[in-house]
């Protein structure tokens, strides 16, 4: 975890409370930040990232809102643009396809639309990610939809060092950003918790700038990038490549926008060899850009065919054994390593 | 429009088995999930709404649709599909995970299909709306008989399909009913922070239908709102707006701590549990003796217990089946 | 609540100004489209929505605004931005794409944005106005002064954002106005056509607000209806539902060859042109001599050509340009 | 134009008409086919796809709907799980925001939520494409939009002969369609016009089969993949490219879902370079996509790094300088071949 473990103490949070922290402490030196979204309140956000909130900024700063998400997050624009900085939940991302109009064409263009003279610093968080078996329309990551999209920031920490700081820095950014949290990181037991993302966390404000990716195990025989839950699968596999004699080196993308095409580039150039993992889609999405970024600078940089373990092309699929085989697993990126280790 | 006796007890039997299938599901959905609460573990993972308390809306709903008709539900599904007539034992399945689900897994809970008795629904609030509308568009372009019912929570009617499934209804004068289940909350948000009128049902007017409020989770005031929508829908009648107060007697999902529940509020609402109120109406009117009631109750039960069974005892899907059935 | 004369003749002046303007831009729009009509060709490419016959609605409720107070438009925003004050000289050069318009080209004629009046709009039904119940939530919950208006077409009201936006207003009580140019048409579906209802005033009662039908395009009415949903919303009093009855005089948008619209229709709307009727009805009161109609048409004129001088002569964004203000 | 001008006579139709055409072929022959959205009965369609149907079929079967995208395009899924067959349109695919629950939660995914008893036949016809000032809300082509996300077909004409096939193959098909067309394509005069998209097509029914590109001109010394418009661009540069000696292959992709990722990579094995041309935006959409699918396959066909012409990753301008600057067009494909000829 190398650069980010600058940490002053030894407290280990996970990503929910790193995330609300990170909001509390904006909010509370800065009494323009409000958050509001569905049961984000009383019950402090599904997913615990907004635990504490309501108790210490009250119900008029942290909003519980109707089930109308293009009603308040579009009421986000507009109240960004008119100097508050809201901080805004959307549930679970695979909720998009009820208020993308709000997000994409309001929220992202108004900036470029208005020739910069208006401003819309907003943070939409939202949940991805599947493997608890909660079927096609609450599993999703839907990485690739955002980042395609212009104007608007596209990020999803692997750890809770990471978040607080992404997240500080997001409340900040005078643009909007999406903030994609991993369910399966987020330290809440119900939903399973991979242990790697709860990590030792300053208490003082700190930011994590936007755009500049991480080599978070360094190698030299095949670069692996991933996101969020994919950086887990990825240091997995690469413990197990380690036992076969393969150096793996792993990039934590963490931000898709803007993207940090030259970390994974001159990693690439270093190893000879790409794995993307991504728990999104196959098709049209993050695999491909990772590979096509890396092979338009230069192609022959790469010893062997690029891989992707990705997500199928296919909606997901309720039942465990099902969903299991189509996600992204340490078991697969070694495989797709085996493929083409002998070139 | 009252039930006669056949309808009473049809609707008594079917709240008996959707409530004894919740229960079921209850308690299997716990195995494996402790000491640590973790959803993806057990025998049925993922998320789990319960209807418990919400049977009523089904079944008065339900007693006026045959086979053909068209019901749309949401994430809290098991009551009206149970009412609606959908395979139990393959819906139990689904839940399981099964091949012999109705989908054979892939749907899972929030994604219960039966195109044997036209039953659907989605995961996305407000959003089975729609397809009822569509749904009552295609009996109507093409002289096909049937009645479509989209059901809906009461936090659902200010999601923007709410507003525009009904416009289009009642633009084309389409044979289909809005069901409100009105169980005052939206997960931990009560009905009065979200939405600007005590009573959804005065939102007809913005659409020229009717509206109606039945009060009190009352199977039978229930049964006669509904007769009365899906009577006028057949005849031709158009679109009816219903919101029904219910209870919901579960937390929002299994897990659900309900810290954000008023003191008092869940203990009041079992007081007026809508199953045992039932069965004594029942027994008052003479419909029903104590051992009827026995012997209806173990029928329900045994219901309920193949189903489980026939769950429990299916094999699981080949895992590369999840590749298959994206295109027809 | 009736306009005093210092209003009246402020309505009278931008709605000159608003006619001239659109006038104006019909005429250039032309340059270049002949004979074969091309949108991409001309001074003006793109799509084009003019406002001609709608300048009342306008009027009529920014008569009661300051340049603090907020304004959302849609797709056809000339006249509301022209009443709201916003910067004429670079409302015309955005219209242009030109290097000095109000977002430097980028934005064109559906997308003025001039923060300096607080006044957006976005081509995209029914979408300003949740950001409208946003900028009076940041009032509100800041303690600043403000009211918000957001501006819809009669088609608008039967889009999702219309029903959420409402709610959300009236469960938080915001200072926020909705103010719907009923001009009968959606492109060309007639309003009976696609609203379950004649007049969506009655919709108020959805979200418990106070709902106001303005009949025959009437300044002074839309005035009295604005000024009072203003005053309540400034007061605190929440939000107020207005729907105006108001009159396309020209196509959807330029091109249109109106096919669809019913013989004599628009000869019958052209009678009762709203800027000859409030000139008739200024003399007829004393308001106004036909010398300073003269004058004031003169100076409206003067106005926009100006604007038109200024947009004409103003450079082009170079083409890289483009690339920038994505981001803040 | 080769395989597909297996044309009987020689009538040149618009894309508008050859999909009006076809749609009205459905109709007659299969009562359960009928459209509904804004504007496309009295007025025939924005964009003139549906001349002429409303006169013959009825306002019955041809229905102006409310604009309530999320209403009618749900309602289309209602009805095509009950048995009919709707055309469906969005008068421009820049709308989606409002309605996109409905389109990717719902129409796609039904079928696989129902484990294939529920069948939503159902083409939502859609217009793309920019070039005449539209601006940001008005002029996208968001392919990689929908290609991202499974279970709808995507495809999208490049003339009429293809634009008749696809819809009749469209309506015919068990399957969600998402037919894309471009507004610079359609023939309607006030949108400007590509003569290259107005073809022979022959009156009789006919359908062109998804998942099959066409390669449109023969070449050597290097692949231009297009789709619509981009189609368009890639012929007339292989045109100038010729002029220069260079042998052009111009692959017209027609479907992106299903891809034809075999004919794009036995095109880029013969001429050993691969250029990508996509009206959509840059970043993790189509054009990623067609690269790493021929990358991954093997690397080693490629003499040189792989090039996109594509929209930049900013919303769209107004200005008609600043929009042309971004929009893809032959001069560009031709210096994106000059960047990797010396390879
Ligand atoms: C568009 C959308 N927003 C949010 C959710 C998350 N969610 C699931 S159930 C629920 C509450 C629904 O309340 P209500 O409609 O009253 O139904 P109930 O749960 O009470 O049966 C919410 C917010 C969702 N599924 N879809
Ligand atoms: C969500 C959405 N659907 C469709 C359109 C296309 N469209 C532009 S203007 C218009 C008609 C709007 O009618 P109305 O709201 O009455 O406004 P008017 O044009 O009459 O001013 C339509 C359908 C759009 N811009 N956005
Ligand atoms: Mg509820
Ligand atoms: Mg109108």
């Amino acid at each position: 975890m190398n650069d980010k473990v600058s940490v002053t103490n030894e407290r280990r949070l996970t990503i929910a409370r790193a995330m609300a922290e990170a909001i509390a402490q904006e909010m509370r030196v800065d009494e323009r930040v409000f958050v509001m979204g569905e049961d984000i309140g009383t019950l402090g956000g599904v997913f615990g990232n907004t635990r504490g909130l309501v108790e210490e900024f009250g119900k008029l700063r942290v909003r519980d809102t109707p089930i109308s998400e293009t009603g308040f997050i579009g009421a986000a624009v507009g109240a960004a643009s008119d100097g508050m900085r809201p901080v805004v939940e959307l549930m679970f991302v695979d909720f998009f396809g009820v208020c993308m109009d709000a997000i994409y064409n309001l929220m992202a263009k108004n900036t470029y639309f208005s020739g910069g003279s208006v401003k819309v610093p907003l943070v939409l968080m939202t949940s991805t990610g599947g493997g608890y078996s909660d079927a096609g329309q609450h599993s999703q990551c839907l990485y690739g939809t955002f980042a395609h999209l212009p104007g608007m920031k596209v990020v999803s920490p692997s750890n809770a060092y990471d978040a607080k700081g992404m997240m500080t820095a997001a409340i900040r950014d005078e643009n909007p950003v999406i903030f994609m949290y991993h369910k399966g990181l987020q330290g809440m037991g119900w939903l399973g918790t991979e242990p790697g993302a709860t990590v030792n966390v300053p208490e003082e404000s700190y930011e994590v700038p936007f755009g500049k990716a991480a080599v978070v195990r360094e190698g030299t025989d095949v670069t692996i990038v991933g996101l969020a839950m994919g950086v887990h699968n990825a240091l997995k596999a690469a413990d197990l490549l380690a036992k076969k004699g393969v150096s793996a080196e792993v990039v934590d993308l963490r931000t898709l926008v803007p993207l940090d095409r030259d970390t994974v580039f001159n990693s690439v150039k270093k190893t000879g060899r790409l794995i993307v993992v991504d728990e999104d889609y196959h098709s049209f999405g993050v695999s491909g850009e990772i590979i096509a970024s890396v092979c338009e600078r230069d192609v022959s940089v790469l010893k062997a065919a690029p891989r992707r373990v990705a997500y199928p092309d296919v909606p997901i699929p309720f039942s465990r054994p099902m969903e299991q085989f189509c996600l992204p697993n340490p078991d697969k990126i070694v495989a797709a390593f085996d493929s083409i280790a002998g070139a | 429009m009252q039930p006669n006796r056949e309808q009473r007890l049809w609707m008594y039997e079917h709240m008996l088995v959707s409530r004894y299938f919740e229960e079921t599901i209850e308690k299997i959905y716990l195995e494996g999930k402790t000491p640590a609460f973790n959803m993806a573990n057990g025998p049925i993972p993922g998320e789990m709404h319960l209807s418990n308390g919400q049977e009523p809306c089904a079944v008065g709903v339900c007693a006026h649709l045959n086979a053909g008709d068209i019901v749309t539900s949401t994430h809290r599904p098991h009551h009206v599909a149970i009412a609606k007539g959908v395979d139990l034992d393959r819906m139990a399945a689904e839940i399981f995970g099964k091949k012999t689900g109705l989908s054979g897994g892939r749907g899972g809970h929030m994604h219960i299909f039966d195109p044997a008795v036209n039953f659907s629904c989605s995961g996305i609030i407000a959003q089975g709306m729609a397809p009822a509308v569509g749904a009552a568009l295609s009996r109507k372009m093409s002289n096909r008989e049937g009645v479509a019912v989209a059901f809906l929570g009461e936090g659902a009617a200010n999601q923007g399909a709410f507003h525009e499934s009904l416009n289009l209804a009642a633009v084309w004068e389409l044979p289909v009913v809005f069901v409100i289940e009105d169980n005052s909350w939206g997960i931990s948000v009560p009905k009065a922070d979200a939405t600007a009128v005590p009573r959804n049902d005065v939102r007809a007017a913005a659409y020229g239908m009717p509206g109606v409020y039945v009060t009190d989770n009352d199977p039978f005031a229930i049964f006669d709102a509904a007769g009365e929508a899906i009577a006028r829908a057949r005849a031709g009648g158009g679109p009816t707006l219903i919101e029904i107060e219910t209870w919901r007697l579960a937390g929002h999902f299994m897990g659900d701590a309900e810290g954000y529940r008023p003191k008092g509020e869940k203990d009041a609402l079992f007081a007026k549990d809508p199953i045992p109120r039932m069965r004594e109406r029942l027994i008052a009117a003479g419909d029903l003796t104590a051992g009827d009631d026995a012997a209806l109750a173990a029928k329900a039960r045994a219901r309920v217990d193949t189903a489980i069974a026939f769950a429990r005892e299916s094999d699981y899907p080949a895992a590369e089946e999840a590749l298959e059935r994206v295109f027809a």
